[in-house]
């Protein structure tokens, strides 16, 4: 229990997957002007990132070794989270309409993010079990959501502010990110 | 006792030295008198009386239809030279009735007093008041008889006398309430027997401990009626807050004073109603402060309604050198006038005029959210932010950050170290958002 | 090898039958005409079709509710495109409109009440005496109208008078709407000759206010062969007015006007100018993201 | 017709204004950082001094630079940079070169400040983010301490205790007055307090914050002090010791960063002190004052935006 | 458009980093030496070239509903192709460059260029597409890593630039590096162009004045 | 139906041409990654001990559930078919996640050969000092007798390591490493 408890912080906090790793950056800086739609994209992420991490590993542990096609990793890897995007848009859209609504259209951009795929493949080159490999993504996809969402409210503060011409938008969303990932250093040698 | 009052606000220097030791004067009768047709709140009234047409004091010379309105009465003896569209305390042009005055000073025949004011009913004193043309005279012009008309399973509670006085420089009715005391009483009563009220309180701010020592003295044996002192805070005199002050219950937003059970009134305007239901002497003079820098010597005035600022002023001897505003009201709330020549309405209570500074004008910075705007707003609203949305143009968000409730006491931009006109923003954003409800509402209706 | 082949081929297998199935059961999606109308659309969301937003509009097209030319930013071009879209065969569209000031009265012209001081925004002034100038019907000069234009078309002259880009122009009304005096004015291009004034005030007050106001001398009436000018009067005053039914551009009121209020505008081609050199992807400085450049 | 001179003026209400402005609230500040400016100098000497010259001068003219460069009109007169250069160069070393000085305070303002918009408009205390970047670039140099008076090399009060070398812990009597090693203004929470008291009777900061900041560090330490069998004296030097009292009263509580409604202010106290307290014990630095107020800089739109307050007349809301 | 222009554009005019603002994560991750970024980039570069070529070859028989995942699997084979391939004959590059070689797939860049290029234009376009693009993206990756290799490591392709005594900014190799770098190129870049739309401005109000002129004269 | 059967023959084809496509490379390329992999270690091995040729991995005969768990790893030397030296890999955790290192033991003096850092992810310019030569130095030929004590200022005995400036914490992690390496090592090869 200590131990997820710790993977979790760890991924939360110290190697934030946006602001240390780097994964899932294009997501960040697109759907990061509206704090509703920044909330939305993180529960999404969230759901997908956690579930399509443990199928993953499962395909990893049952398929892949057992067969020794280890060297299949990615291209399985893909498949396996672009159709289960595809799934899970599908069942939401057949289930809970209200919740494909809000969360739905976020779907889509899920598939070419990088995260998903980046977090499956550490969950197995770090050798995590089963429940570990649930700890880690589950802390990661909170991680890009905290992310996500303080990024959106400081974007939205930034709308009024005046900032000079040349470095609206996505300069100043990346120094603005930039300063977060100093703030996060702050976190790093933690537990 | 308890002097504690409303949350926010704040502490204003009050300027009020060069007036409040001076005695009302009656200021000497102009020989034109300018009468805007507007001078309440609610649609400008229709003349009664043609060009050319010899009018006696007090004569009704122009009525408004419906409810929400006040007749106005002729300020002199004389004759009607010519209807005008002239400048208007309000900040607009409206038509003025000018009438030359022929000094006779002869009361129409209307103005009558009543020899047993006590036996009148309530309905009966208020038509006295809706006939007199009294409204609001603290500065709102709200047509006094319309607070105290019965609204079905209403029950007035309190009536509360305005007696705060918040705003620098003015004295108007610091020195009424000591000079007419008695009359501010009487005035009173007639109010409570209006509406069938059993509480009237007057309310006082801590500075005029003279003017609660002679009320309180004059109500000593009304149990009905006490006087209230309060700590002095700016707006005291927002009607939202006096009687939050008084009895703790707030407005809800959007909903009327009479909603909490309480109706407010000016002690100017009570004074009024007094004359009108005793002597049956409509409203066509009031008592203005004449004060600031730019006057040689402030005053308090006793005065013909359509008398010029300029006239005044002339009378006071003049400016004391160059001037740069002449303020109708106080300095927090009163509109700048861009000549002196705009005739006293029934709203007026102030003049100020102000010297012109040499000194570097404190340019407006951005917003530094120090969040001084928040802490006095007397409303707990978000001034920076709706400001900050008005500027944006996003009128809905601003609405969303209840921009419609402010009253525009200007505390905000009073205390906001970056300068910026936070009232100006917020005034803008009102309009603008009342604009579009409008439009939903025409669409909407369409459809 | 043989694994990796199997096992590879049956996950895309997998993947393509989900798909397939998905794709049949879901097959009924937003009418992908409403998509590319918006796509077509400028973007500016001004409302001048009588919608919210563009989306709103192209939602209607669809519908088959509302003409296909009632978007004025777009003009003839989206509505050719709009047309395309629909399969409706193109007619006429209607005439490019711009914004016209109709108000010459700038800081050197004008006289003044007071001076303001404060926010820069007419309807804030408008409140105050009918703004800082004697001329309660002309322009205030505070540039409601240059931050209105969503195209950033308006720019405010050195005279305190706002000045239009007719390049950015597109004709979408914002402005007009924005201008709390009512001196903006959306006219045909085809329409030259403009009385610059809005002042209905009598000659001689009118003149006090203003150095180039009209002062109803009803000379360009008298002069016009055609009969199309001419002063009219209403419950505020009177002005010189246009019948452009009539008006044939000839120009003669404009050199008879004695105050050079009337004033005649070059020729507008109705080929829309734009740059369109700039760099896919880097729009230029003030671009709202109308789509009219691509 | 062009003769405004003579006319009137007309503006919006009120025609009134208080006296203060930004200019004389930052001039406060710098009143009220005066103690601790005294007693820097009175303990780093010639060191201090140059430090906190270069920090000043170099946060001056970046901040002319910018704004000539962005044609915006000129503002230092409103001293704001200066307050920044001070507060910047109070959390360096005394050792510092004078270089690296001079990079965290032009990075202070141009990248903490300016290029957000200037004041106003940054999201993150721009003395802190020089700060964060010297210490994230040259973390020996940043972290090279010298005791006061004698400039010894020695650890930080905050380091020996992370370090576990409680024997050479300096007295709480010697942190109050400031004999200790650290950063330039940090060490005499004497000289502080006095300030932080000026400018709360000036009404420039709220005591919200440094309240509930100082109050959660004080009772988590105390915790956990209790738990680790230590006595008061823990929490007290958990108090004085590091940048916490410089932090919590001139950085916490500047008016730019921080949030605006009550609540927010309550919770971004709380916020700080919480990861002040995780980053001393937990984490890999012995002091956490800068980076926990960075952090809470980030929430501060999102507390702005959630801890709305109640409007007059209007219905309390029970989330 | 000449086939000179399909391969020019990915250089500047549609730079995927600078202009398109596309394949951020791996442009912020591994640029913290030159070295890696240009065996990032040509991995990059090679993976999109096989990709462009390949699709634009099956364009006409991959069903149109289907495209996507037929893409995506395209994409991943070449990957993982060059994956090994790289791991074969070039193993320190492939050990710093890490988890983000596997990441290509999901670089939005090619499966961009594939929907957007590949799938409408015949091969050799498509070719010169994606070594325009491969190159454009290469070259960006290549200036944002000089950047922070140099003034975060001292060093140019891993030659030490400075004396011992100047110790070099750390930051700059850290993530936040990364962020800066890239926000302060792109910030430049925009400047270049606001300079330019400045530019072109002036002469549109040359241009409006001369009217006016032509105007009051016509009057 | 008979479309989706379609579209998923069509995939099907296409992931088989792939999945033959990365077998075949595959195929190609395992032997030498392999071959790489296996000089690599026997370079690192060299590294901390020099002169080493026979190395064999005996960590099944070595470590077990009571072994520390920072141990991953025992190599024997072997010269002339008698254990000359042991090598270890250990994995302490480091500032900022784990680093792994190797340890060579010589029997004859009871002696730490050297050290090197395989792979750690500690902070650039400080922690990831520890894999820069003037630090591994401070390893060399010091006794396996005693544990090695972390000093941040001067070193006294002969037990004692001098820290890399600002990075106590790696210095003490690598350290620790060294000293679990070292109690296996005097417990299993002592005498």
């Amino acid at each position: 229990m200590r131990e997820m408890l710790f993977i979790i912080i760890g991924a939360v906090l110290i190697n934030n997957i946006i602001l240390a790793q780097f994964l899932g950056v294009c997501p960040f800086l697109g759907v990061s002007k509206k704090l509703s739609s920044a909330i939305g994209m993180g529960v999404a992420v969230t759901f997908v990132l956690t579930l399509a991490s443990l199928i993953t590993w499962l395909v990893q542990i049952c398929i892949l070794n057992r067969l020794h096609i280890e060297y299949l990793q990615t291209i399985a890897f893909i498949l396996v989270i672009a159709s289960l995007v595809q799934f899970v848009e599908m069942v939401m859209r057949k289930k809970t309409p209200d919740l494909y609504q809000s969360l739905g259209v976020y779907l889509p951009l899920i598939t070419t993010n990088c995260a998903v795929l980046g977090v499956a493949i550490i969950n197995i080159q770090k050798s995590y079990t089963f429940m570990q490999t649930f700890a880690n993504s589950l802390g990661n996809a909170l991680g890009f959501t905290l992310a996500l969402v303080l990024f959106a409210g400081i974007r939205e503060r930034l709308e009024e502010a005046d900032v000079p011409q040349s470095l609206k938008g996505m300069p100043i969303a990346l120094i603005t990110a930039a300063l977060m990932s100093i703030a996060f250093l702050g976190f790093s040698g933690l537990l | 006792m308890n002097t504690s009052t409303f949350k926010g606000g704040l502490h204003l220097p009050g300027y009020k030295e060069g007036t409040q030791g001076l005695s009302i004067v009656p200021a000497s009768i102009p020989d034109k008198v300018y009468l805007p047709v507007s001078q309440h709140l609610g649609a400008p009234c229709i003349p009664l009386v043609e060009i050319g047409a010899e009018v006696k004091k007090g004569q009704k010379i122009a009525a408004g239809k419906g409810f929400v309105t006040a007749p106005i009465h002729a300020s002199v003896s004389g004759q009607v030279v010519a209807i005008e569209k002239k400048q208007h305390p309000g900040g607009n042009f409206v038509d003025c009735l000018v009438i030359v005055n022929n000094r006779k000073e002869e009361w129409a025949d209307t103005v009558k007093p009543n020899l047993h004011p006590g036996d009148l009913t309530a309905e009966e004193i208020r038509r006295i008041i809706f006939e007199a043309g009294i409204v609001g005279l603290g500065g709102a012009t709200f047509p006094a008889h319309v607070k105290y008309a019965p609204v079905e399973g209403k029950k007035v509670e309190y009536i509360i006398l305005n007696g705060v006085e918040c705003e620098p420089y003015i004295t108007a009715d610091h020195r009424l309430m000591l000079e007419k005391a008695e009359r501010i009483v009487a005035g009173l009563r007639y109010i409570l027997k209006s509406t069938g009220c059993q509480q009237g309180i007057i309310a006082i701010e801590e500075n005029k401990p003279d003017a609660i020592a002679l009320l309180k003295k004059v109500v000593a044996s009304d149990k009905h009626i006490r006087v209230q002192a309060f700590q002095e805070k700016y707006p005291q005199g927002s009607e939202k807050h006096l009687i939050y002050a008084c009895t703790q219950r707030e407005v809800p937003i959007g909903r009327l004073p009479l909603d909490v059970g309480v109706i407010v009134n000016n002690v100017g305007t009570a004074v009024a109603i007094a004359d009108a239901v005793e002597l049956g002497i409509p409203l066509i003079e009031r008592v203005v402060t004449l004060s600031g820098d730019g006057i040689k010597k402030p005053a308090n005035y006793l005065v013909r309604l359509g008398t010029l600022f300029s006239y005044l002023i002339a009378k006071s001897g003049g400016y004391t050198g160059e001037i740069e505003k002449i303020i109708a009201g106080g300095l927090m709330m009163g509109k700048a006038v861009f000549t002196p020549d705009i005739p006293v309405i029934k709203g007026s209570s102030g003049i100020v005029v102000l010297k012109k500074v040499i000194q570097k004008k404190i340019r407006e910075y951005n917003c530094v959210r120090c969040g001084k705007c928040m802490e006095v707003c007397p409303l707990f609203l978000e001034p920076t932010t709706i400001v900050k949305l008005a500027k944006r143009g996003l009128w809905e968000e601003a609405a969303q950050n209840n921009a419609l409730s402010c009253i525009e006491c200007g505390s905000c931009a009073y205390v906001c170290p970056a300068r910026i006109p936070l009232v100006q923003y917020l005034r803008r954003a009102k309009q603008a958002i009342s604009v579009t409800r409008a439009k939903v509402k025409n669409v909407g209706g369409e459809k | 090898m043989i694994y990796a082949v199997l096992s590879l081929a049956v996950l895309g297998a997998l993947f393509g039958i989900v798909l397939g199935v998905a794709n049949k059961k879901f097959a009924v999606e937003v009418d992908s005409r409403v998509e590319a109308v918006t796509k077509v659309l400028p973007g500016a969301n001004c409302g001048n079709c009588g919608f919210p937003g563009c989306s709103g509009y192209a939602e209607a097209i669809v519908a088959g509710t509302v003409s296909l030319d009632a978007c004025t930013p777009g003009r003839e071009e989206v509505y050719h495109k709009i047309a395309a879209i629909m399969g409706v065969a193109v007619g006429a569209a209607k005439e490019r409109k711009v914004v016209q000031l109709l108000c010459k009265g700038g800081r050197e012209n004008a006289a003044f009440l007071y001076k303001y001081e404060g926010v820069q925004d007419c309807h804030v002034a408008a409140a105050m005496f009918k703004g800082p100038k004697v001329c309660s019907y002309g322009c205030l000069g505070l540039g409601s109208c240059v931050q209105a234009c969503p195209f950033g078309g308006i720019q405010m002259g050195a005279d305190q008078l706002p000045v239009i880009d007719y390049e950015l122009c597109s004709g979408c009304g914002v402005c007009v709407n924005s201008c709390p005096q009512h001196v903006l004015k959306l006219v045909e291009v085809s329409h030259l000759v403009h009385v610059r004034c809005s002042n209905k005030e009598k000659g001689k007050q009118a003149k006090e206010a203003c150095a180039v106001a009209c002062i109803k001398c009803k000379l360009c009436e008298k002069n016009c062969p055609e009969g199309a000018i001419s002063v009219v009067a209403d419950a505020e005053g009177s002005i010189a007015v246009i019948d452009y039914t009539k008006c044939t551009n000839c120009g003669i009121c404009v050199e008879k006007c004695p105050t050079r209020v009337i004033e005649k505008m070059l020729p507008l081609t109705t080929s829309f100018v734009q740059n369109k050199d700039f760099t896919a992807g880097q729009p230029p400085t003030g671009c709202q993201h109308c789509g009219l450049c691509q | 017709m062009n003769n405004q001179d003579n006319l009137l003026i007309i503006s919006s209400s009120p025609h009134l204004h208080s006296r203060n402005s930004v200019t004389t609230a930052m001039r406060d500040v710098l009143i009220a950082l005066t103690p601790a400016l005294i007693a820097s100098l009175y303990f780093f000497r010639l060191a201090a001094a140059k430090v906190i010259l270069t920090c000043i001068f170099v946060a001056v003219l970046s901040e002319v630079i910018a704004q000539k460069i962005m044609k915006k009109e000129v503002t230092v007169d409103d001293y704001s940079a200066v307050v920044t250069g001070l507060l910047l160069a109070f959390c360096l070393p005394a050792t510092l070169p004078l270089w690296m000085a001079a990079v965290g305070a032009g990075t202070a303002i141009i990248i903490g400040k300016q290029l957000f918009g200037g004041l106003g408009n940054n999201i993150f205390n721009p003395a802190l983010v020089g700060r964060a970047v010297l210490l994230a670039s040259w973390p020996v140099a940043m972290t090279t301490w010298t005791t006061s008076l004698d400039g010894v090399t020695t650890a930080t009060p905050l380091g020996m205790l992370k370090g576990g070398m409680v024997e050479q812990l300096p007295s709480l009597w010697q942190l109050f007055t400031g004999n200790v090693g650290g950063s330039l203004g940090e060490t005499c929470a004497l000289a502080l307090i006095i300030g932080a008291l000026y400018l709360l009777y000036k009404g420039h900061i709220n005591w919200r914050i440094p309240f509930s900041y100082l109050g959660t560090v004080f009772v988590l330490t105390a915790l956990l002090g209790a738990f680790k069998g230590e006595g008061l004296w823990y929490p007290c030097y958990h108090l004085l010791a590091g940048g916490l009292l410089l932090g919590a009263f001139f950085m916490a509580t500047d008016w730019v960063t921080s949030p605006l409604t009550k609540k927010g202010k309550f919770i971004f106290g709380f916020g700080c002190g919480l990861l002040t307290v995780l980053i001393r014990l937990k984490g890999g630095y012995p002091e956490g004052v800068c980076y926990s107020i960075l952090l809470m800089n980030m929430v501060t739109p999102l507390l702005d935006r959630y801890t709305k307050a109640r409007v007059f007349g209007g219905v309390s809301k029970h989330a | 458009m000449g086939l000179g222009k399909e391969f020019s554009k990915g250089i500047l005019r549609e730079n995927p980093l600078f202009r398109l603002t596309l394949g951020m994560c791996p442009s912020l991750a591994i640029t913290t030496s030159v070295n890696n970024a240009l065996g990032m980039g040509v991995a990059f570069t090679s993976v999109l070239l096989a990709s462009n070529m390949a699709i634009s070859a099956l364009r006409k028989i991959i069903p149109e509903s289907i495209r996507i995942p037929c893409y995506i699997v395209i994409i991943a084979a070449f990957v993982t192709v060059t994956e090994m391939l790289m791991q074969a004959y070039m193993p320190e590059l492939f050990e710093s460059l890490g988890i983000f070689i596997p990441l290509i797939v999901v670089n939005c860049i090619i499966l961009g260029r594939a929907e957007a290029f590949a799938s409408k234009n015949t091969v050799l376009p498509s070719f010169l597409d994606g070594l325009g693009m491969g190159i454009g993206y290469t070259l960006a990756l290549v200036i944002v890593s000089t950047f922070r290799e140099v003034l975060g490591a001292g060093t140019f392709l891993g030659y030490p630039l400075f004396a011992d005594s100047v110790p070099s900014a750390l930051i700059m190799i850290l993530p936040p590096g990364g962020f800066i770098t890239l926000g302060c190129v792109l910030a430049f870049l925009n400047l270049m162009q606001n300079r330019k739309m400045a530019k072109r401005n002036r002469v549109t109000q040359l241009r409006m004045k001369q009217q006016a002129a032509q105007q009051i004269s016509s009057n | 139906m008979r479309n989706a059967l379609k579209l998923g023959l069509f995939l099907f084809i296409i992931a088989g041409i792939a999945g033959l496509a990365i077998s075949y490379v595959h195929n190609l390329t395992s032997p030498l990654i392999e071959q790489q992999m296996e000089e690599n270690k026997l370079n690192s091995f060299q590294e901390v001990y020099p002169g080493a040729k026979e190395v064999k991995d005996e960590s099944k005969q070595y470590l077990n559930a009571n072994s520390d768990p920072v141990l991953t790893e025992v190599n024997v030397v072997y010269q002339d078919h008698v254990p000359a030296g042991v090598i270890y890999i250990v994995e302490p955790s480091g500032y900022n996640g784990k680093i792994q290192l190797l340890v060579g033991f010589e029997r004859a003096e009871k002696k730490i050969t050297a050290i090197k850092v395989l792979r750690q992810s500690e902070t650039p310019g400080l922690g990831s000092k520890a894999t820069e030569g003037f630090f591994r130095d401070r390893f060399q030929e010091k006794s396996a007798e005693n544990p090695l004590e972390v000093v941040t200022k001067e070193t006294v005995g002969e037990h004692q390591v001098l820290a890399i400036t600002s990075a106590t914490i790696t210095s003490k992690a690598v350290t620790s490493g060294v000293n679990a390496a070292r109690q296996h090592f005097l417990d299993n090869f002592g005498e």
